[in-house]
């Protein structure tokens, strides 16, 4: 039997098939490439990387919830010098897409990542707008639709791989959101994010986390994420990542069907290191099952 | 490639108040493993995602078994303590940089406390030349037995005197003046900290086996923090993949 | 051995504990009635009621999802007519606080239970204020501080029992919405109401829901529920009654920890009839085993 | 006061293709069921809260135990259908209204699709006077024997035409024009909507019992929507509490 076509075009690059990591849960896949061929891999997106070293949260930075987690881990990295150094020429032995997720605590800092990258042999840029700005008092840049237009459009300017914008779910209306970083000129739109969440140690009477609260990830998640996207697909033309919960190869669809050109995968690398493949499969055998020609004949195919 | 392995349980027993023993039959963990390294274990509880790390208390290379000693203190470590013989638990391992032995060393000074016990004790095996073992338990001592095996100094302090001397093992340390070149620690962080300070103040090496929250076990998620010395900076380093084995000079110990 | 006090006070109505039920999910108390003591709870929070009888959405109505469910009810509702011939008179039979969630599709239809209710023996009026405003092109009350201030002030000028004000999270920043509905007078705050999801269907390939989207419930919000809760009673003076995936005793204590000064049982009653008794026994456990004086000492006692 | 049980399962066995018949002692239930109610069952998956409503399709009150047959279908049914004899299950009921028995009828007429033929049997039991029994499968029939204890009527359909006539029971009826006072149903919602409207055809009452996704199970929820009938207008009723089983007139089958 013919193996069907898994092949997603995300802004222009191609992907072997539409499974992702998300950022910050596979580093730059050095640890997981024991567990997984990240050949196999549509592409790995990278750990939050930042103009200079940001030393992170203290601890603790982890908190377990019902069907998910709780993180801090306060984007801890190594700077963006350090990372072309190390991460891009061990992610170029492997013939899987690389995706740069980029922080920043102030527009600047956003663009030199930006600008850095832009001689460097890197598939796609990734811009985590969850990132609280340190200018306007430390509100996430993501939560408002002037902020997002402003800060895409100055990155657009510099940057030279298409850009996705990865918008955070606190907020009270994605789809202005999404609208604005479309109309700002975002590639490809990924989400969601982590929720704000927190956790309470009832015997220390004390917030679990050292940050107090933190980003709430995994199944738990799932139907947010899954309404965002579906809302989000809906109303932009551009493609879309869809994020999180994603367990199973039957999770991956719901987002497929929903709208998403391709997913990626957070959580479920700490309950299962191959879980990326194991998705993939899921997804593989959907559809043959489903007798479908290929993959794009799912994506957004929900009957309403 | 590595993966999740599958584990048969051959043993879950209590051997303390709240204390399991358990023994598992996996021979691809059983033949890499070294002392001080740690497996996860995945409950089957759905609401709980993330595995428990334990570390390794012995290793039978030859029948392929590793030996685990673990508390009863939340959801996880309840359901598998509620497991039977026969039954198959999903592992992940071995993890983490273990103690590093050197054959040069020939005095060794083994300091554990509560749950930092047990991964001490394949340790003490391997060891050659002069080793004394200093353990401090809550209320009930476990495995000063197994311990009596590879050395006849073993000292213990319990917090409500039932055993031993009445004190924890700083104490012992201070009244027994061990003497040795290395030190190998494992037990509650205020403790390590104390261990620590001892070892600067009679200019002892040593190694201390810290714990911290995990998720993905292996280096990849960044959570597991242990605020370490850098240069003339500091920076997180990863319990998980840097340790969970750390030298004294490394760890920074104001958080 | 003496059981500690457990009363709380919220707006000046005395509640014998914290217990409460979450609205929509304990109907009028009559079913469950048969399976706890009401005399026992601390008050029934009924079924949101409008002015009129609303028929709600059509089937399907509720998606299982990963440690929660979406709910797409509706608000349906037999109007407050009915309620108050049926459903007061039930209550009042019974030694517990009747607490009575209030829907409306314009702030007329708010108004008008409330004066309605005016002359009626409750203890409590909670505004359900997550409904869409019909007004406003449907875009739900709850969402805009402005909305939300005019709303409780105008129903505030009306209402003759106390009024909780039940926030919706589905909003970039909670403690605006909250400090603007302490502004205009709220004498409690009440959160969180669903999280907006989704759940697909993928052999169908269809939303679940009729309603495509729907609120999602149970533990898998706890964490965000409780951050919430943590904010808010950070923010504002009144009390708070949390709600959101409390399943046991100890997730209680955790909101009360928070700054909750009662808390409400939802999704949790399907999972078990008896969780509202079960949940108050475990928070009379805790003060016990912790050799605390009464409930009062752990409220808002966060070590931070 | 009411409350959640403890069932010991007695039997769990298949019965045909990813269908099973489960066996559990349950005095209290036993004891207050009559046909065409159900009960709830948990599973003990934590990810999954809701319990999954099933009908009783055989009541023993003398020995206190009720029989269920259920059809594979999700996580829920899977992770049931691997629990084993002698293991504890929590269940809640009887729930809902099932069929009214009128001694004043004497032709009763049972038609069953599907997985919608197990509520059918206490039934079928439990009337007096003739009775003609019509049952339709996918492929594999279920149940056909014990109806036939009953009565010698019982005819069957299947999709493939592997057992009885090709086709469905609809089929059945319109070639067999049963004579009867009161039908009473069970299967998916299109064989409902059509037996309903033979049944208004033929000037035949009918008592339907439906299926819906629940989550309270008593009435408390309003997520169970049957549309139904009232004077003029009509609402949403609860398929758990006013239902499962409704008269013919009542439903409204345009959703
Ligand atoms: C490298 C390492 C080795 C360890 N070796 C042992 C051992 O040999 N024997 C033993 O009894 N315990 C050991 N621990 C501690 C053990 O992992 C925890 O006691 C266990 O995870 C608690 O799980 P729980 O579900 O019962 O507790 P819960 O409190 O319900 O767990 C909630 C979450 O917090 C985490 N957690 C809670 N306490 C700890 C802790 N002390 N350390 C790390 N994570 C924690 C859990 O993994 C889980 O994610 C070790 C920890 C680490 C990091
Ligand atoms: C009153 C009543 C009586 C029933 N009697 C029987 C019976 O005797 N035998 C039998 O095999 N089945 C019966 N069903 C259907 C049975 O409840 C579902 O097949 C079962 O809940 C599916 O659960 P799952 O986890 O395997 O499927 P999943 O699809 O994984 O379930 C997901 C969710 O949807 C709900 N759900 C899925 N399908 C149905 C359905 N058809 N009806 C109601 N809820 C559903 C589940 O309860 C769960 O909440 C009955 C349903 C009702 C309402
Ligand atoms: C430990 C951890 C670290 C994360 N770090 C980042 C990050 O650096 N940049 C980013 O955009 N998202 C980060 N995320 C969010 C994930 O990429 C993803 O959006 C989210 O976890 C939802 O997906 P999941 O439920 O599959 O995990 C992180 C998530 C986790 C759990
Ligand atoms: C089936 C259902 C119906 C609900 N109806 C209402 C309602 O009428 N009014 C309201 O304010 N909240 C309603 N809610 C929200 C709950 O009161 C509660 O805020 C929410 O479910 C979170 O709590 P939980 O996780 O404990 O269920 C409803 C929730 C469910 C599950
Ligand atoms: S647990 Fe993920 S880096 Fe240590
Ligand atoms: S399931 Fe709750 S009303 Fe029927």
């Amino acid at each position: 039997m013919n193996r069907p076509g898994l092949k997603v075009n995300i802004a222009g690059v191609e992907l072997k098939n539409p499974v992702m990591t998300a950022s910050g849960t596979f580093g730059s896949g050095l640890e997981y490439g024991e567990y997984v061929d990240l050949n196999k891999l549509g592409g790995v997106v990278t750990k939050g990387v930042a103009s200079i070293p940001w030393k992170g949260n203290a601890g603790v930075r982890v908190a377990e919830t019902y069907g998910g987690m709780l993180n801090s881990v306060g984007l801890q990295n190594p700077g963006i010098e350090e990372f072309i150094k190390k991460d891009i020429p061990f992610l170029r032995k492997h013939d899987t897409k690389i995706v740069v997720n980029i922080a920043g605590k102030t527009l600047e800092e956003y663009c030199s990542v930006v600008e850095r990258l832009a001689g460097e042999d890197v598939d796609l840029l990734e811009l985590n707008i969850s990132c609280p700005n340190v200018k306007e008092g430390g509100v996430c840049f993501g939560t408002d639709t002037k902020m997002v237009e402003y800060m895409v459009k100055e990155v657009k300017k510099i940057a030279k791989q298409p850009l996705i914008v990865k918008l955070t779910p606190n907020v009270t209306d994605i789809v202005s959101i999404a609208k604005a970083a479309e109309a700002a000129g975002a590639d490809a739109i990924s989400l969601i994010n982590t929720l704000l969440g927190m956790a309470i140690d009832i015997h220390k009477r004390r917030p679990v986390l050292g940050n107090i609260v933190g980003g709430l990830s995994g199944p738990a998640i799932k139907p947010v994420a899954l309404r965002m996207v579906y809302q989000a697909a809906n109303a932009v033309k551009v493609p879309i990542i869809g994020m999180g919960g994603i367990m199973t190869g039957e999770d991956a669809i719901e987002f497929l069907l929903a709208g998403a050109t391709a997913i990626a995968v957070g959580t479920a690398n700490f309950v299962n290191p191959r879980a990326t493949i194991d998705i993939l499969n899921g997804i593989e055998d959907y559809i043959i099952k489903h007798k479908e020609k290929d993959i794009t004949s799912i994506i957004g195919s929900l009957n309403k | 490639m590595k993966k999740k392995l599958t584990a048969i349980i051959k043993k879950n027993q209590q051997i303390a108040h709240g204390m399991f023993e358990m023994l598992l039959s996996v021979g691809e963990i059983a033949a890499l493993a070294s002392p001080g390294q740690f497996i996860n274990l995945y409950s089957n509880r759905k609401d709980l995602l993330l595995p428990r790390p334990i570390s390794i208390c012995e290793i039978d290379k030859e029948k392929g078994f590793i030996k685990l000693v673990y508390a009863v203190v939340g959801k996880g470590t309840s359901d598998i303590s509620k497991m039977h013989v026969g039954d198959i638990i999903e592992v992940m391992g071995p993890l983490g940089n273990g103690f590093t032995i050197s054959k040069e060393i020939k005095g060794h000074i083994i300091i554990g406390g509560g749950i930092g016990v047990p991964p001490l004790l394949e340790l003490a095996k391997g060891l050659t030349g002069e080793m004394s073992v200093y353990l401090g338990f809550r209320c009930e001592p476990i495995l000063v037995e197994e311990f009596k095996k590879y050395t006849d100094k073993v000292y213990i302090a319990t917090e409500d005197g039932g055993w031993g001397i009445k004190g924890n093992v700083i104490g012992l340390l201070k009244s027994n003046h061990p003497k040795g070149e290395m030190i190998y620690s494992c037990g509650p962080k205020p403790m390590l900290k104390a261990v620590a300070s001892w070892a600067e103040d009679n200019d002892i090496k040593a190694q201390l086996s810290l714990e911290e929250r995990m998720a993905c076990g292996i280096g990849a998620c960044l959570v597991c923090t242990c605020k370490a010395k850098d240069n003339n900076d500091w920076q997180y380093k990863r319990v998980c993949k840097d340790g969970p084995v750390f030298l004294r000079e490394e760890v920074i110990w104001n958080e």
